[in-house]
């Protein structure tokens, strides 16, 4: 709550904060939001421009794109979130473990998100989901895989300095076992950059969702998802400006929302960036 | 010292003030030089992968190798038919076993060198070696023999109505046989045949930039007319956005990868026309009755499939219109096709009713396709919507090409959208490739169907030369499989093509889809 | 130093492993193989077969990775199934291109970025650090394949000040090969109306790709400067009468560029493979779309190479980088 | 009179460390042998890098012992001839700074019941008890509501009382207090050295008080060692330190502490 | 008497953050002569290091809010002037050394360029007349091969070598006044005596008047004539040393001094002061120390002045024997 009065004090990340409500209200409530349903096709209405009966226009299928981008909030937002929050707290596991315990442990670890990092972030993505087979989840697992050197790196990093404060020099003297260490003491108190990098990277995670989906191995159609919908949106820029035009400006939106919500909490957590 | 470390500093920031600038001063001048009259510029959607006419399969870049090679025997103009190319002229053995060619003379190689018999033994031996795609069209060869410097001698060891078409196709190529000096590893110089032309026709490829564009330039030792286009230019230009700018602008001549929904608008640009024209190319959906769902076994839920499906909202949808619905497997156009056939008409109440007939409930299937061809996502959620609406549930399996190909020679799938063309004027390429229980798989009978009645009509079509004959057993075989709804018949697609108006000659052959007779075109 | 370079040549070593490895593995659980997209409309399974076999597909898993691995000890990255070409020349045909923009990209983030980290710290928490904050941000908030097209679309189709796609008009025969980078070829070439030709051709991929590294270089500047400026070192500097400006620059910025150049400089080995889109966008030859048509195509070999390259290109970049912070930072040097 | 809880002999520890290509090895502590009595203050001195601090490292089990012996209520504890056992809960410790020695994610509950947790089931009930715990915090001098607050409420002082309740939860035989007062100001380091005084009388407690604090460990210890550069150079009575140092080094210490009224 | 180097009258400031307001320091007065070695000494959160700051104006502007009192020195009013007036004292007029020597020295810099920088900054000399007084600076705080440490970086030196150089370079353009803020905190007992001696030979060599920040009483009593007392940013106490610390006046002074361990018998417990620390946010009206104070009577509700005590110094208490002005 403290948190939330801190981020609304600060111009440049209020009006992100209320556009985060809203795209979490829409996520939230979809279904009860679209004006038309977002997945029937109707061939008759088709590529018609956006009017009262539909305020962002019709694709090439006669479905509302109001309605989809609306619906494609949830899926889109949606699977961003849950790939980072996965990537998070599997990194963070392995990433604590890997610091506190050092040793060749911590060497195989680092060795391995070294190979991992040493792949380029799409690329990587763009093969995963490939191997996994096209699917939302799947791109999800590749984003979750893709960024989890990232936590786990960070994890570490921060695993090591917790690691060497007294509390924990204190808690190794009471005869504690390094699990309790790790589970009590390390991970809650590198929660903070954590959380600060999750907020980054959300929004990184939706443009690698839609950018996956651009390249066809996201979301399965008729899925309302904002970059398959922008994938076949934009060979209809020139006549049809209306179908990439709207759906790009969502993905925009919402990216650049959960970016300065991102440098927002990072400058109220992280003592280096804020006073 | 303060100072020049003050002047260090704003250095750095005012780096980036100067270079925008410079960069915008050299923005302001044109973009673009204005392409010379005999330059023909094509834009193409992608790169190409390889050209060696042994081994590709591919329209996409017969487009190049076409105009540098020459073949026996050329399409005639728009036509079906073949008259001589390189050879001049040849003789039918009675029983239809042996095929003798007189090679015209004359004609050269890119390097200067005659075309010989040996050649043509020489492209068609490697060609078997190889044993790659364009193998399969020649099974029927048993041997291939140069008679002296004019003539060569084909064995064929059955019967093949269509052998004089094949040797039309790509494949037929004629390659110099100085070619075999750049075999590596027992290759046969496919290596260097992949991104080289080594042919007699009017065109070489002097230059390929990968990513960015192929160019032909005039065969110096071409024996034919030497044509108006000095210079033809494939240049890459992935998006069709670009594309349709570019052809705007005159920056290319020929836009290929305009999409279905853009060519109304193209067409009314100043400057540009489209090509419209009826193709043999065909776009259907697969049925898998041999190895998909159990109740795909069952006619009935196969026709109630046919009967739901929205044939003109699908065309609309998908091809702007720009189609015809299909009466059976064999296009208009094709001999061999039953004008009389009868055509599945959407009716949802019918579908339901042999759905209940069959006794099937809650049907689910997958729906196999990639992103080869841009309109069959569309496609696909329209037959979603379709049979939804009949009671059946579609699960969309939007795969890459690769693995999708790989499926369907599994069979690994319930329903599958393909398109299919001919490579050779002859309904043998509908009929015997889709419904040969023997044909299972990538090879043509991709819906795994299996009837005897048909195998035996259409086996026996494929062994004798009278086309009348051979059109009644087609007829009779397509009443049967259209009956049974072995695939879903979806329509006959239009050729379109955008263009400058002032390319002129064009000539559009169904038979060589894609394929520029550069020769004879050229720019007013 | 030399031990730097030792330790690195040994990260190289596990990377290059590790990194084959897994795409090895990955490349081989893909679904589908190239053969089936390659052997034409409707092949016979003996066709299929004969390919296969061509290709050495049909061998066991381990047999065909240590086969790779010791053409890879040869320097041989193998043959492209697609193209039938040897991938270390269509890599040598693909990379520079890649190479080229960027750097470009880089250098013009680099030198709009860090002005800008710096100017949004020392102005902190003002109507300046907003706007810059929020005009970096922009950049990795905007689709990259959807603000492509809107500059296509402005600078080319309105406009037409700069071209839409590739590296060259076509008109114009590409340089002589000197670095495989065309400004500096065409410099070299000495022919001016090439050299502005590329350099056109060069500004909007690289803005748009420029821009999108912006945000990242801004933050991390701006990130590492609060932090030096927040140092003792530099309250001692103003109460020893420095400048301000030289403080900022001499103390602070030097101090912050530390941190930031090992983040920075590792953004730069992802970009060179992660530029798929923005070559999409602009036709731009290079590698990012080299490889998205082998994964899409399933052409192992050349995922392979592609992989080993860039891998290869990250330690060096990671060299790199340990020798500037070397440079940069005399505690390493203890 | 008393026997001794802790005796240490020749205990040896080398740090190595390679800078160049160079080896390099800090003596951090050779050959000290000193020993504590049941209820005594033991007190040692010493300058940064004397080894005070990697002598309680070594006795608390945070670092292994190169050579040299730990005995620990008759048994060895670290060293040749080690069981490699530890009497967790025995020996507690409490450390200079109270700001990082508190996890500031655990309620002051938490922290004071943590050393409890990996102790036999019987002692965890004795000693974990809410009574037990209630004493102990009333005994630091704070209150019972505070056991639920997290360390950041707290200032200095009172975050050292609760390490010092923690250092007691286990009843142990042995306290070592390393700097435990360094990081307080004046008029705090009073109130915690006064706890430490009191609860040394009331609960019959041994200590080992690490300190580089001259007048601290003036007032508190009974006898002193002063460590330099790892050896310890001097053992003596707190009065003999004072009034009739022997060593030199122990002499220049305490010439170079700024006494108050001094002349001059 | 000669004119006074530094004086501070009245001085009262406060942190104003995102809507609290703290009042940091109040009505401080504090004086330094020419030559003068003055002591300021108060627990942590008296104010001894913002008043130093404040001196060379080097608080955060933003947050800062000076409300009453004037800073005067060597008859310049640094409140009324600018910052570039300010900042031409700074490093050449009034020196400045810190509490952290590891951290107060820019770590990728070699020792020698830093003093060149800031010797160049404030005088007229050439490039090589400069390299030279960077030799003798550093030979001036007695450091013994100055040719090597001054290409030597920060980290490579131990802290009272540090913290020599930080003192050559505060020295460098012989400020009048030197402000040295917890010095020697960070370093062990031998080298704080040697950094101490270094300070108070210097400034008798140089004449220069010096500001010595502590908490320990032992230093302030070892090194100053002078010392000033703080308590919560007020001043409570102020005098010749020997008299503040041998005869406190004030209640804080006194228990600060009791509660000193190095003096106390050893079979009583130390005296300590009672409550905590006041809430800056909400400083009391009346005394400031009253709540903690053992002698608080109806009096102390007002705030007491400083005012001259029996033995020559001033006190803050209305407890205290004053000598009537």
């Amino acid at each position: 709550m403290k948190a939330i009065r801190q981020l609304i004090r600060n111009p440049f990340t209020r009006g992100a904060f209320f556009s985060l409500c809203v795209i979490a209200f829409v996520g939230i409530f979809s279904p009860l939001l679209t004006p038309y349903s977002p997945t029937d096709a109707k061939p008759e209405d088709r590529l018609l421009p956006p009017g009262h009966l539909h305020y962002f226009g019709t694709d090439e299928l006669g479905r509302d794109i109001f309605s989809r981008i609306i619906a494609g909030t949830r899926v889109s937002v949606g699977i961003a979130l849950f790939a980072i929050l996965l990537s998070a707290l599997v990194g963070t596991f392995i990433g604590s473990f890997s610091g506190f315990i050092g040793r060749w442990i911590d060497q195989v670890i680092m060795r391995s998100t070294d190979v991992l990092l040493a792949f380029p972030t799409l690329v990587l993505a763009l093969a995963l989901s490939a191997a996994l087979g096209p699917s939302i989840v799947n791109a999800a697992l590749a984003i979750a895989i893709v960024k989890l050197p990232i936590y786990t790196r960070l994890a570490r990093t921060q695993a090591l300095s917790v690691s060497h404060t007294l509390f924990v020099k204190a808690a190794k003297t009471f005869g504690v076992s390094s699990p309790w260490i790790v589970r009590r003491h390390i991970v809650p108190n590198l929660l903070t950059p954590i959380i600060v990098q999750t907020s980054l990277d959300i929004g990184d995670a939706i443009l690698l969702i839609a950018t996956l989906g651009f390249l066809g191995l996201g979301a399965q159609p008729p899925t309302p998802e904002w970059g398959a919908m922008i994938s076949t949106g934009w060979n209809y820029l020139l006549d049809q400006w209306w179908y990439p035009t709207f759906t790009g400006a969502a993905i925009f939106i919402a990216v650049i929302v959960f970016n300065i919500i991102g440098d927002g909490i990072r400058d109220l957590l992280d003592p280096k960036a804020g006073e | 010292m303060t100072q020049r470390l003050r002047a260090r500093f704003s250095a750095v920031s005012v780096f980036a003030v100067v270079g925008a600038l410079a960069l915008g001063m050299i923005a302001s001048g044109p973009a673009n030089a204005a392409i010379s009259k005999t330059t023909l510029v094509v834009g193409m959607s992608a790169d190409l992968d390889y050209l060696d006419p042994a081994a590709t399969m591919d329209n996409a870049q017969w487009k190049i190798t076409y105009p540098c090679y020459q073949r026996l025997v050329e399409y005639n103009g728009a036509s079906t038919d073949v008259v001589p190319g390189l050879a001049s002229a040849w003789r039918i053995s009675r029983d239809h076993l042996t095929y003798t060619f007189t090679i015209k003379s004359g004609q050269k190689f890119s390097d200067g060198t005659a075309v010989t018999a040996k050649a043509v033994q020489y492209t068609f031996e490697r060609l078997l070696k190889v044993a790659k795609g364009p193998a399969d069209n020649f099974t029927a060869i048993a041997s291939v023999r140069a008679n002296g410097l004019k003539t060569v001698v084909f064995v064929l060891n059955q019967v093949s109505p269509q052998f004089l078409y094949t040797l039309a196709g790509n494949y037929g190529g004629i390659v110099n046989p100085a070619t075999a000096s750049k075999a590596v590893n027992g290759d046969s110089g496919q290596a260097y045949l992949a991104d080289h032309t080594a042919g007699s026709g009017a065109y070489v490829l002097t230059e390929w930039k990968k990513g960015q564009y192929l160019k032909l330039e005039q065969n110096k030792f071409y024996g034919g007319k030497k044509p108006v286009l000095e210079t033809v230019l494939f240049k890459i230009v992935g998006d069709a956005s670009s594309q349709r700018l570019q052809l705007g602008k005159g920056e290319i001549d020929i836009a290929e990868g305009i999409t279905s929904d853009q060519y109304a608008a193209v067409a009314k640009e100043d400057g540009n026309t489209v090509i419209n024209k009826p193709s043999l190319t065909v776009d259907i959906m697969y049925i898998n009755s041999g190895k998909g769902n159990a109740a795909l076994k069952n006619t009935l839920v196969r026709q109630a499939i046919s009967y739901a499906l929205d044939y003109q909202g699908i065309m609309a949808a998908t091809q702007a219109g720009n189609a015809t619905q299909m009466n059976g497997p064999i296009p208009d156009g094709m001999w061999g096709q039953d004008p009389k056939g009868f055509q599945y008409t959407t009716n949802v109440t019918k579908a339901k009713a042999l759905l209940a007939q069959a006794g099937v409930t809650n049907l689910s299937l997958d729906l196999l396709y990639s992103a080869r061809k841009s309109w069959w996502a569309s496609e696909a959620q329209l037959i979603q919507d379709n049979l939804a609406k009949a009671g059946i549930t579609v699960n969309l399996k939007l795969t890459e090409y690769a693995t999708a190909r790989k499926m369907i020679d599994a069979g690994t799938f319930d329903l599958c959208l393909g398109t299919w063309s001919p490579d050779y004027a002859d309904p043998s390429m509908f009929m015997n490739f889709w419904f040969d229980s023997g044909n299972f798989g990538l090879a043509g009978n991709r819906s795994f169907y299996s009837n005897p009645a048909v195998d035996k009509l259409i086996r026996s079509a494929a062994s004798i030369t009278d086309q009348k004959k051979r059109t009644a057993l087609y007829i009779q075989a397509q009443k049967i499989v259209v009956e049974e709804a072995a695939y879903g018949y979806l329509y006959q697609m239009n050729y379109r093509l955008a263009l400058r108006t002032d390319v002129k000659g064009f000539v559009y052959n169904p038979m060589i889809e894609q394929i520029y007779n550069l020769e004879t075109m050229y720019k007013a | 130093m030399l031990r730097l370079i030792r330790a690195r040549l040994a990260m190289l070593v596990i990377v290059l492993f590790g990194v084959s490895v897994i795409t090895f593995l990955m490349a081989h659980v893909l679904p589908g193989d190239p053969t089936a997209a390659l052997a034409g409309p409707h092949p016979s399974q003996e066709t299929l077969n004969s390919i296969r076999s061509q290709f050495g597909l049909d061998k066991p898993l381990p047999v065909q990775y240590f086969k790779y691995l010791s053409n890879l000890f040869h320097g041989n990255l193998g043959t492209s199934i697609r193209s039938q070409q040897p991938i270390t020349q269509e890599i040598l045909a693909f990379f520079p291109a890649t190479l080229e923009l960027v750097t470009v990209a880089f250098l013009l983030a680099i030198g709009i970025g860090i002005p800008l980290g710096v100017i949004a710290a020392v102005k902190k928490n003002t109507f300046s650090d907003y706007v810059i904050r929020l005009f970096a941000v922009g950049g990795v908030s905007i689709p990259l394949f959807w603000g492509g097209l809107v500059m296509i679309l402005i600078f080319y189709a309105k406009l037409g000040w700069l071209p839409a796609s590739g590296r060259l008009d076509i008109e114009l025969s590409s340089p002589k090969t000197i670095t495989g980078f065309y400004f500096i070829d065409a410099l070299f070439g000495g022919d001016k109306e090439t050299f502005i030709n590329v350099l056109k051709h060069l500004v909007m991929p690289s803005l748009a790709l420029g821009y999108v590294q912006l945000a990242f270089i801004v933050r991390q500047v701006r990130s590492s400067m609060l932090d030096a400026l927040s140092q003792d070192y530099y309250l001692t500097g103003r109460a020893n009468g420095l400048s301000h400006k030289f403080l900022v620059v001499r103390y602070a910025l030097r101090n912050a560029l530390i941190p930031s150049i090992t983040i920075i400089g590792l953004s730069f080995g992802s970009l060179l493979g992660g530029a798929v889109v923005t070559e999409t966008v602009f036709d731009w030859p290079g590698m990012g779309k080299y490889v998205t048509d082998s994964i899409l195509g399933r052409d192992f070999p050349a995922i392979m190479g592609f992989t080993v390259v860039i891998a290869l290109a990250y330690v060096i970049i990671n060299l790199l980088v340990d020798l500037l912070v070397y440079s940069l930072d005399p505690q390493t040097r203890k | 009179m008393t026997e001794n809880i802790l005796q240490v002999s020749h205990l040896n520890k080398t740090f190595h460390f390679k800078t160049k290509n160079v080896k390099h090895a800090n003596h951090a502590v050779s050959d000290v042998s000193f020993e504590i009595k049941q209820g005594e203050v033991f007190g040692l001195v010493g300058e940064s890098g004397s080894g005070k601090s990697t002598i309680a490292n070594l006795l608390m089990n945070l670092e292994s012992v190169d050579s040299g012996q730990i005995i620990f209520n008759g048994e060895i504890i670290a060293g040749t001839d080690s069981k490699n056992t530890f009497p967790y809960g025995d020996i507690q410790i409490v450390f200079q700074d109270p700001r990082s020695s508190l996890d500031p994610r655990m309620s002051i509950r938490q922290i004071i019941e943590e050393p409890l947790k990996f102790l036999s089931q019987e002692k965890r009930s004795t000693l974990g008890s809410s009574e037990n715990i209630l004493k102990l915090i009333r005994a630091v001098g704070l209150r019972e509501e505070h056991l639920d607050r997290k360390p950041h409420q707290f200032s200095g002082g009172q975050r050292q009382r609760v390490a010092i309740a923690r250092a007691l939860v286990t009843q142990p035989k042995l306290v070592v207090l390393d700097e435990p007062t360094s990081a307080l100001d004046i008029s705090v380091q009073a109130q915690v050295i006064n706890l430490l005084k009191s609860l040394q009388k009331e609960f019959g407690l041994t200590y080992l008080f690490i300190s580089h604090n001259m007048g601290v460990v003036k007032y508190l210890c009974d006898r002193i060692g002063v460590l330099n550069l790892g050896k310890l150079v001097e053992v003596a009575t707190n009065e003999e330190i004072f009034n009739r140092p022997t060593h030199e080094y122990t002499k220049k210490l305490l010439s170079s502490v700024p006494t108050m009224f001094q002349e001059g | 008497m000669s004119e006074l180097v530094l004086e501070i009258k009245n001085l009262s400031l406060s942190f104003d953050t995102q809507g609290a307001s703290a009042s940091i320091l109040k009505n401080v007065e504090l004086h330094i002569g020419p030559g003068e070695i003055v002591g300021l000494v108060g627990e942590s959160g008296s104010g001894k290091s913002v008043t130093a700051l404040a001196i060379s104006k080097l608080l955060p502007t933003q947050i800062t809010k000076f409300s009453s009192g004037s800073i005067v020195f060597n008859g310049i009013d640094i409140l009324a002037s600018s910052e570039v007036e300010v900042a031409k004292l700074r490093g050449k007029r009034i020196g400045f050394v810190f509490q952290e020597p590891m951290t107060a020295l820019n770590p990728t810099m070699t020792i020698g360029k830093q003093l060149f920088h800031v010797i160049r900054r404030h005088s007229e000399l050439t490039k090589t007349e400069a390299l030279a007084k960077v030799r003798t600076a550093l030979e001036e705080v007695l450091i013994s091969k100055p040719e090597v440490v001054e290409n030597q970086y920060p980290f490579q030196l131990s802290g009272g070598m540090r913290q020599r150089v930080v003192i050559a370079m505060a020295m460098a353009a012989n400020p009048t006044l030197l402000i040295a803020d917890e010095p020697t905190t960070a370093l062990d007992v031998t080298v704080q005596a040697e950094i101490l001696n270094l300070i108070a030979k210097l400034a008798k060599d140089h004449g220069t008047a010096v500001l010595l920040i502590s908490h320990d009483l032992g230093v302030i009593a070892n090194s100053c004539s002078r010392v000033t007392v703080l308590y919560a940013g007020e001043v409570v106490e102020s005098g010749i040393v020997s008299e503040v610390l041998r005869k406190p006046q004030h209640p804080y002074t006194q228990a600060l001094i009791k509660s000193l361990p190095d003096i106390a018998d050893r079979d009583n417990l130390l005296e300590t002061i009672a409550g905590e620390f006041p809430d800056l946010r909400h400083r009391p009206e009346g005394c400031i120390y009253a709540p903690r104070c053992p002698k608080k009577f109806e009096a102390c509700e007002v705030r007491p002045m400083l005012r001259i005590a029996k033995d020559l110094h001033s006190v803050a208490c209305w407890a205290a024997e004053t000598v009537e002005k």
